[in-house]
């Protein structure tokens, strides 16, 4: 298949979007089938890995968006960077690691496994939008239980958070005294 | 940054700690023992001088810490008791849940390398300008289809009504070359090469002469054409003003004084 | 030349600007030399002539920009086009009327009529290809001057701008009166 016109038809599209785009909303707006947009869509990723290209299509939070090539940031950070004043402190980013990985998790569980208060910092994250309330679990006292949002895949480029990056099986059960 | 040296000459930053499990694997790992073989009465003592060390120097929340240094007591005065062997049970070390809680912390610490290092490239963020994009996808060719030339007739008669008299002298004035030199542009777009006379569309107006001929001169004055005249009285010849020299069997009459 | 990595930075530049950008600003950016920056730009424009590309790399007043193609406006248009707003607004059809009567005339000369700045509108009837520039007119400064185009012709179906209506019947007695 050639496709040349969905082709352009969805590169203005992913052009003229500040946001990730989620598949379904192109297939709406360009009125094409789910096939030919996945497909389109796979063939315009290749093209942008041209090193003669200024931007990646990248797939993030279940939407695509072009992103400028992180080897040109070096050129682009003074004109369109903006430095993130707001990273997280160490703690919180054990805390966010645990919720992360063990969602859905309760306060007091989370505070079992770091050994100290998780109050602060589950506030913290609460109001940065990077976790969010998912539930209760259903023990005495019916805790709230703790996940992950879409600004945390945004936040770490994570397309699903079945895309967190995974230690090694052997790093999981040995005790490194160098670690 | 503070440093102590404590008794085992270990040195350690304060504040380096995210909790208490986070400095008894500093200790451990700096004491090189096996983890599931913990020396709990070393451990405790470099525990509690970190503790007496940090409760000086009033740091806040050691509350966790004081509860990690009583488990830590707890664990040590059981091992001192004597273990009643019960061949049917099985042996409990009451180090062993401390150990668990170690193993799963480390692993989060190390996941949370991981993430850290994610984390720092969203450092800088490379942000597109939000503001309104400048397409007017609506400004569109169908709506300037609907836009007939009696809308810019009458736009214009009404902007030219609002205008005081004096501007209108001024600007009635300008019109006429202009729109000239303005057909004179359109037409060579068309043709490489016309006459005069086509410039003049309304034969009984001397003004339209006046008005076309004076726009002739400017052009060439501004070097938009060149014009040829082949025989005496005959029709002015008009052609884009070319850097090349002009052929030879043209005459120039290019008039530079207008 | 191949100029690759130079291609891939001015394209990610066209990409994070939302107004046109002079090459000036793009050298500035880049610390590329001026005959660099040109000669990519000129090779990023024909490639994204290709009918597969979605945007048309635009040379308009104040600078370059990427702006999606024509033909695929009509799916543009739903989502991204200004909403509540399907007239053309009366300044554009004013400052096009002034340039049809009173070409060729400059900006400054717009501007003088309309009382406002015509910055924007000349550039939206540039992109329109509905007026263009003509020349310069012999005052200090050199202003360029505009006049209308064939597009224009077409557009409200003149042989020649010989035809356009005459203001006579109603103005030119005004004229006359007060004259």
């Amino acid at each position: 298949m050639k496709l040349e016109k969905e082709e352009a038809l969805i590169e203005a599209i992913l052009f003229l979007e500040s946001d990730p785009i989620d598949i379904n909303t192109i297939i709406k707006i360009t009125d094409l089938s789910k096939e030919v947009v996945s497909e389109t869509i796979k063939n315009l990723r290749e093209k942008y890995e041209d090193p003669s290209r200024g931007m990646d299509l990248t797939e993030i939070v279940g939407g695509y968006q072009l992103i400028p090539k992180e080897e040109l940031w070096g050129y682009l950070k003074v004109r369109y960077g903006k430095k993130n004043e707001n990273r997280l402190s160490r703690a919180a980013i054990e805390t966010l690691s645990i919720i992360a990985y063990s969602q859905p998790i309760t306060r007091g569980e989370v505070e079992n496994i770091r050994g100290v208060s998780a109050d602060g910092m589950i506030r913290l994250l609460l109001s940065r939008k990077l976790i969010r309330e998912v539930g209760k679990k259903d023990i005495p006292g019916k805790p709230v239980t703790y996940g992950t949002t879409p600004d945390f895949l945004k936040l770490f480029k994570l397309n699903s958070i079945s895309d967190l990056p995974k230690l090694e099986e052997t790093d999981l059960k040995r005790f490194e005294l160098n670690g | 940054m503070e440093q102590i040296q404590n008794d085992s000459s270990h040195k350690f930053k304060l504040q380096e700690f995210e909790g208490p499990l986070d400095l008894l694997l500093f200790l451990i790992r700096k004491s090189e023992v096996n983890i599931y073989d913990i020396p709990i009465a070393e451990i405790v003592e470099q525990y509690l001088a970190y503790l007496e060390y940090a409760a000086k120097k009033n740091l806040d929340n050691l509350s966790e810490f004081y509860i990690m240094a009583s488990t830590l007591l707890y664990i040590k005065s059981k091992m001192l008791l004597p273990v009643e062997v019960n061949v049917e049970d099985e042996f409990e070390d009451p180090r062993s849940e401390l150990v668990e809680r170690l193993i799963e912390y480390q692993k989060f610490k190390k996941i949370s390398d991981l993430m850290s290092v994610k984390e720092k490239e969203s450092e800088w963020i490379i942000e597109r300008n939000k503001k309104q994009r400048n397409f007017s996808f609506v400004d569109d060719k169908e709506l300037w289809e609907e836009v007939d030339v009696w809308d810019l007739l009458q736009t214009f008669s009404s902007i030219v009504g609002n205008l005081s008299n004096e501007q209108i002298i001024d600007f009635y004035e300008e019109v006429s070359i202009n729109e000239k030199l303005t057909l004179m542009s359109e037409l060579l777009d068309k043709n490489n090469e016309i006459l005069f006379n086509e410039l003049i569309i309304n034969n009984s107006s001397i003004l339209e002469f006046v008005c076309s001929f004076l726009a002739v001169l400017d052009a060439v004055k501004n070097k938009i054409i060149q014009v040829y005249q082949n025989k005496m009285f005959g029709d002015i010849r008009i052609k884009k003003y070319s850097a090349d020299k002009l052929s030879t069997d043209n005459i120039s009459h290019e008039n530079k004084e207008g």
